[in-house]
């Protein structure tokens, strides 16, 4: 049994050790995927057993070196981070999976690079999971950034390149131009920076300072999505799909959402972020920005970008449960970050699948696909289920909880918000399948009979995506229902977050 | 060249103002060297110019607040002459009346030039010796091949300049040497002999061309004495190093320190003169023959 | 000869310029050079501890205490100049002989390692002479040797560059002069510490101001402060490779210190922040520096000149710190001389490595290097993040510091504005970062080697070095720390 | 205080401004090293003129004298001097070099030929 402590190193490490293997292999593709799928095999284990471990009350903390006088990196393991970790941890398995029938469906070039920068991109992501102050998270997320950046520009097309300056551009400037000022100014205020139970503010500082700070602080992590600074996950989708996954189910985005509910548990604390005059007007962006993500959502026809519109409202969802700053608010958005991780990351492994299958990237030529490729059309349904928040899915609790929050604090407003955009969800994404699987008699009868035909003639040629991409999505698929049967695992870590005492319906 | 005129004057100034050793300077090197490169270059670069200035009216906007600057400045200095000004009463007086002790040669100038702040001198060879590798750098080697041979100088013609000058070189040289010896007592020195030594070259050049000089003092031999002047008075530093003494500290060199003060300014002087007059010959030669070449070429 | 430490440090390499001119042997000069410098650099450190352990030395020179003669003064601040100077010259001469061999004919080369010497004598002397007059003779030493070296670039328009730093530069030496010449007068001495105590009395008098306001307008000239940086542009990118490695890693720095040296040392804080509106001025001046710089920096071609331009920024942080007028702010400012050095160094090496192979650094020329030159392209890269101020890197050190200085004095826009003013700098290196790694190399052209050895090892050993003080910063916050301390003691 | 007695410093200051004056707005190398030439030259003065005692002579010991003038400046200014001439010889190099390689000495052409050089590459 290895030391807690060692262990987590090692969860952080590990992608890295990969790397080598991957850039060594990069000529032979069999070996370089091979070191891959060993490492995050390896990594989920590893994830697991530090989960039991952790379950079992074994505290993990390490301390690397000290940067500046009261800057550390160091490390801890707390509910939040061990949560995020495995999400993290069993979806780089999946995703590596499905990539490499993507990428040889594709036949994508630079692949070496591709898996490469995934790797550091995963460790970041650990990295910044265990994070035990502001410093050593704003750190990973720096790397995390400039890891993905070249996932997305990985084509080198112009229209690559545009997306991924978009991309880095507003990461990096939020976090450059918010999240470290907020940090500097944190510092400044209280002279730590280390995450503690019921946040680092005392009385000195004044509600002013604060509310600067928290406005600093949600603005900053752009990873998180808030309007106005969502545009660059629409722009990220010229990546290949897997990076799409990777970006808006695993890692970039959820690190954001993680870092909003991190910030608001042990930086400000549910208490005084309760008192803080900004966190109501927040609470109302976090609102406007799902409804009209939502909305916008609606109005795509290329279905990566409506998933990523979709990603954008759900996302508000998080922040929403970590600002209603209450114990419901805060258990939903932790479960939701697992939720929507694994729902949305099947919405995509299905959009990647039809796009390498079908050649399809537009919804409006989806129609009776369900027939050509029938499970990942099943798939999709599932994702849905989950995104929405209808049963059999993982997507219920969470939403059930957000819910709840709302009703504790009385946030009528936001509550009939979520209520609605669920709705919403219910039109842009239920459609997709349901046509796939029941063309129906389209709008005008016979030209439509007659390209239904010719549809009819190409739907012959399609068959499944390739076998590695079809097993991922059905793992995720089947995964999103399991946690609707079983979410204990998560629960209790989003319970302990919140400080509630475990048990399902407590 | 008014240039020239303007030094000549200051250099009258300066010796108005009792600073004899400068206006010696000043004339030397103002009125002598920098007018003849100013020259020689001109000839090459060609009288014309067109008038319009740049942007005059920035400048002399800057120009204005500068003076200003500087006549708001004047406002609280001390009088002019003023017998108690901090200049006079601070440090110099150290100067006046212990360097007969010190050192005990009556040119204070002198004795604060190559003792007091020696190091100051040394910096000071060392910016010529600069110069020079900058001036051979840029102009010792050009891309084009050497067109022009020994091409009869300007003057060559003039028999009379001719005989005087052959009369006059000799001499001046003496001059340089005894100017360059006497600095303790005189005015003079290192320097301003270097500068004398210099010119009689520069005279020849003139009279024989610059081709027939650069033969008659080898080149080589003259880069390698630049350096050995700047060696000559690093070296003087470093053996009072090793006496135990501070660098520079000529004390260290005798058991008495004020022979030790005569033998270290004595030496440094002449430090001081090999450079100067090497690289005022290397400056000048080099020049007007990559002028004489370029004409050459415009020609 | 320990006692001889401070003088050592500079006529080492000033008598190694004569001796090179009589070796003339090229192959022979560059390794003598490069002896020499390596022994400045151990010098400095010997100097450095020496500092440490008994403090503040002095050593008059010729045995004439000042402010009779002239003394070298060796406090912490000059001794960490002192290390970084030599050790950025040794690292640059490591790399000189391919490079130049390049860059430079053959019967050249020797001029090159002379002038490079005396360059260097000039800077140590500035750094290392606690004498006013002495730091004009030793600027100009250092001046006369940077444009010979400029000069000899390849383009002709090094010439030119040269020629408008000589102006510049001389005009700005010239003022130095007058506001030597104004001090001296109203106090009759020249030795700074002299200075300093004599001042005080004459504090009031309008020569003094005059005095100092040439004196500080003659440095800002030097260390090229937003408006009068014209000339570093061009005398940057055109200069030989090894001549801007060593020129944009010290010779700025070098003047910054001397601007420090007389605001805090010799006038004192006091009369500098309080009786002048001087810490608005560098301020604004500063902030202008970094936008107008880096937008300027966005826009070139020329990857040499671009990066000379962020230079130009960077000197705007630097004053900046400076100006917050506080402890944390000079301790910026401090940092920033040092980890400045180590990025442009690491870069403008890189740089080198790259016109030796592909002889160009217009960004067209960039395209698919990424593949081709690995090593070179990474170093590069690495800068460039340091440039941004990315965490695990020397740039975020001091930027770190800056913003924690602006906040500290509550000037929370001007942080924010430092901030944006480093995501500029993400513009102009992404610029460079997608030429080489995303688009493909230009069909025609043979595919690049990488740089030679030679010229790779020492950029790496900066790239390294700008992880490294990135990540233990023992040693630079530290000595910024104390040397901010003791500078604020005397300035008291 | 008087200000005829400063007469002295404006005369060096009018000197040195119509120096510096010629070397920012002349086009010309040639003129602006002169320029530049005249303002060092002038700023010399101004340190001689410092040293000067009323009634005071060169600072060459003699039994005659008592009071001399201030040595201290001289050295300064000898010093200076060089540094001065130096410079001017290497910007002299220089302008032969450009007007080699760019065929002329007026600051606009020579711009002129760089932007082209640019707009080529």
């Amino acid at each position: 049994m290895i030391e807690q402590s060692v262990l987590m190193q090692l969860i952080i490490i590990l992608p890295l050790l990969a790397i080598p293997g991957i850039i060594i292999f990069g000529k032979w593709p069999n070996l370089r995927e091979a070191v891959t799928l060993i490492a995050g095999g390896l990594l989920l284990i590893a994830v697991i057993v530090f989960y039991q471990n952790f379950d079992a009350g074994q505290a993990a903390y390490i301390h690397w070196i000290e940067l500046l006088p009261g800057l550390d990196i160091a490390f801890k393991a707390e509910p939040l981070g061990v949560l995020f970790s495995m999400v993290a941890g069993s979806l780089w398995l999946v995703t590596s999976v499905y990539a490499i029938g993507y990428m040889r469906g594709h036949g994508e070039v630079n692949q070496t690079r591709f898996y490469a920068c995934f790797a550091v991109a995963i460790s970041a992501v650990m990295g910044l999971a265990f994070a035990d102050n502001l410093f050593t998270l704003f750190i990973f997320y720096e790397v995390l950034t400039l890891s993905t950046y070249p996932l997305v520009t990985h084509a080198g097309t112009e229209k690559a390149k545009q997306g991924g300056r978009t991309y880095l551009s507003i990461l990096l400037a939020t976090s450059i131009g918010f999240l470290l000022l907020a940090i500097v100014g944190t510092w400044w205020q209280t002279g730590t920076l280390t995450f503690t139970q019921g946040g680092v503010f005392d009385d000195s500082t004044s509600k002013v300072a604060t509310s600067v700070l928290l406005v600093l602080f949600i603005f900053g992590i752009g990873k998180a999505a808030i309007m106005p600074f969502h545009r660059w996950l629409p722009a990220a989708m010229v990546a290949p799909t897997p990076v799409s996954a990777l970006l808006h189910a695993v890692a970039v985005v959820k690190a954001g959402v993680f870092t909003v509910l991190k910030v608001c548990v042990y930086i400000f604390g549910i208490d005084l972020l309760r008192d803080i005059p900004a966190t109501q007007w927040l609470l109302y962006l976090a609102a406007a920005s799902v409804l009209l993500a939502s909305l916008v959502a609606m109005r795509q026809d290329n279905l990566k970008k409506r998933l990523a519109y979709s990603t954008v409202s759900q996302l508000g969802y998080i922040t929403i449960g970590a600002l209603l700053a209450s114990q419901a608010g805060i258990l939903g958005g932790a479960l939701h970050i697992v939720a929507h991780a694994f729902g949305k990351i099947t919405l995509f492994f299905c959009a990647g699948a039809i796009m390498v299958a079908a050649h399809k990237t537009e919804i409006s030529d989806m129609r009776g696909l369900g027939k050509a490729m029938p499970i990942t059309m099943i798939a999709f349904f599932i994702g849905s289920l989950s995104i929405i928040g209808l049963p059999p899915a993982a997507g219920v609790w969470s939403k059930w909880y957000l819910l709840m929050g709302t009703l504790d604090t009385h946030q009528w407003i936001v509550m009939s918000v979520l209520m609605v955009s669920s709705l919403l969800n219910i039109a842009y994404l239920l459609p997709i399948p349901l046509r796939a699987f029941f063309p129906g008699a389209g709008p005008q009868g016979a030209d439509f009979r007659e390209n239904a035909k010719v549809i009819r003639i190409e739907r012959a040629q399609i068959k499944e995506a390739p076998w590695p991409s079809l097993v991922a999505l059905s793992i995720t698929a089947i995964m999103t229902m399991v946690l609707f049967f079983w979410p204990h695992v998560f629960y209790e870590l989003a319970a302990s977050l919140a400080g509630l005492s475990g048990g399902i319906n407590g | 060249m008014l240039m020239g005129v303007y030094s000549l004057l200051t250099a009258s100034f300066f010796v108005l103002m009792d600073a004899v050793d400068v206006a010696f300077t000043e004339a030397a090197v103002g009125a002598g060297i920098s007018t003849i490169l100013m020259v020689t270059v001109l000839s090459m670069a060609g009288r014309f110019e067109n008038r319009q200035l740049h942007h005059p009216r920035i400048a002399l906007f800057v120009v204005l607040i500068t003076g200003v600057m500087l006549v708001y400045g004047t406002f609280d200095m001390p009088a002019f002459g003023d017998l108690n000004a901090p200049v006079q009463t601070h440090v110099a007086p150290y100067y006046l009346q212990q360097s007969a002790q010190d050192i005990d040669i009556p040119n204070v100038v002198t004795s604060v030039l190559a003792s007091y702040r020696g190091f100051d001198t040394f910096g000071e060879v060392v910016v010529v010796f600069t110069a020079v590798i900058g001036v051979l750098a840029m102009l010792e080697f050009s891309r084009k091949p050497d067109t022009t041979g020994d091409e009869p100088a300007p003057m060559y013609q003039h028999k009379i300049l001719r005989i005087v000058g052959k009369i006059l070189i000799p001499p001046i040289m003496l001059f340089a040497l005894y100017v360059q010896f006497h600095g303790e007592y005189g005015p003079g020195g290192g320097f301003q002999a270097g500068v004398i030594f210099a010119a009689a070259i520069i005279l020849h050049a003139m009279l024989f061309g610059v081709e027939s000089t650069r033969k008659a003092v080898s080149m080589p031999v003259v880069k390698v004495l630049a350096a050995v002047g700047v060696l000559i008075y690093g070296s003087v530093g470093v053996v009072a190093m090793l006496n135990g003494g501070r660098f520079l500290e000529y004390n260290a060199l005798a058991e008495n320190p004020i022979t030790g003060q005569h033998v270290g300014i004595i030496i440094i002087e002449l430090g001081v003169g090999i450079t100067v007059a090497t690289a005022m010959m290397l400056i000048f030669l080099t020049f007007a023959r990559r002028v004489g070449k370029a004409n050459g070429d415009s020609a | 000869m320990i006692e001889h430490l401070p003088i050592l440090q500079v006529i080492i390499p000033l008598l190694a310029a004569p001796i090179c001119l009589i070796l003339r042997e090229a192959r022979l000069v560059r390794w003598f050079t490069f002896i020499a410098s390596a022994l400045a650099f151990v010098n400095s450190i010997l100097l450095l501890q020496q500092v440490q352990t008994q403090g503040t030395i002095s050593y008059s020179l010729g045995g004439w205490d000042a402010p009779i003669g002239i003394e070298y003064r060796i406090d912490l601040l000059n001794a960490y100049l002192l290390i970084l100077v030599t050790s950025i010259s040794t690292l640059a001469l490591l790399a000189a002989g391919p490079s130049l061999r390049k860059e430079l004919s053959e019967r050249k080369e020797t001029y090159f390692y002379v002038a490079y010497l005396l360059c260097l004598t000039g800077l140590l002397g500035i750094l290392a002479t606690g004498d006013a007059f002495n730091v004009f003779v030793f600027l100009e030493i250092s001046s006369l040797a940077s444009y010979t070296m400029i000069a000899m670039g390849r383009d002709r328009r090094a010439l030119w560059a040269s020629y408008q730093y000589l102006i510049m530069g001389t005009i700005g030496a010239t003022f130095i002069l007058i506001g030597i010449g104004l001090m001296y007068m109203m106090t009759g001495t020249l030795n700074m510490y002299d200075l300093a105590e004599r001042l005080p009395e004459v504090q009031q008098t309008k020569t003094v101001f005059t005095a100092f306001a040439f004196f500080v307008v003659g440095v800002c000239l030097k260390l090229a402060l937003f408006p009068l940086h014209l000339w570093l542009p061009n005398a940057y990118a055109y200069a030989p490779s090894i001549a801007t490695v060593f020129l944009a890693a010290t010779a700025t720095k070098v003047a910054i210190y001397v601007l420090l040296r007389f605001i805090f040392s010799v006038y004192g804080f006091e009369f500098s922040f309080s009786h002048l509106p001087l810490q608005e001025i560098l301020v604004a001046l500063g902030l202008m520096g970094v936008f107008a710089a880096s937008i300027v920096a966005i826009y070139q071609d020329n990857v040499k000149r671009l990066f000379a331009y962020s230079s130009v920024a960077q000197i705007g942080y630097m004053i900046l710190g400076l100006g917050v007028g506080s402890k944390t702010g000079l301790t910026a400012t401090l940092l920033h001389l040092f980890n400045h050095a180590l990025m442009k160094g690491a870069i403008f090496l890189a740089l080198a490595g790259l016109i030796y192979r592909v002889g160009s650094v217009n960004l067209k020329a960039f395209s698919g290097l990424g593949k081709q030159m690995p090593w070179t392209m990474a170093a590069i890269v690495v800068g460039g993040l340091s440039l941004i101020g990315v965490p695990l890197t020397v740039g975020f050190v001091s930027k770190w510091y800056l913003v924690l200085a602006l906040l500290e004095s509550n000037w929370w826009p001007i942080a924010v504005l430092v901030l944006i003013g480093s995501l500029l700098a993400v513009i102009y290196v992404w610029r460079i970062v997608e030429v080489a790694y995303f688009r493909k190399a230009m069909q025609d052209s043979a595919p690049y080697k990488e740089a030679p050895l030679m010229i790779l090892i020492p950029t790496w050993i900066l790239v390294l070095a700008n992880i490294y003080f990135g990540i233990d910063t023992g040693f630079t916050v530290g000595l910024s720390e104390q040397i901010a301390a003791s500078l604020f003691e005397v300035a008291k | 205080m008087n200000f005829l007695e400063q007469y002295n410093y404006w005369i060096v200051i009018i000197l040195m401004m119509s120096g510096f004056y010629i070397v920012i707005a002349h086009g010309n190398l040639i003129k602006k090293m002169i320029g530049l030439t005249v303002f060092q030259t002038s700023v010399f003065i101004l340190y001689i003129s410092m040293s000067k005692v009323t009634a005071g002579t060169a600072p060459i010991l003699n039994e005659a004298y008592k009071v001399y003038s201030n040595p201290l400046p001289h050295v300064l200014i000898l010093t200076a001097i060089v540094v001065g001439i130096a410079t001017t010889a290497l910007g002299l190099a220089l302008v032969v070099r450009i007007k080699e390689a760019y065929g002329s000495v007026e600051e606009d052409l020579i711009q002129e030929k760089d932007l082209q050089q640019e707009g080529s590459e």
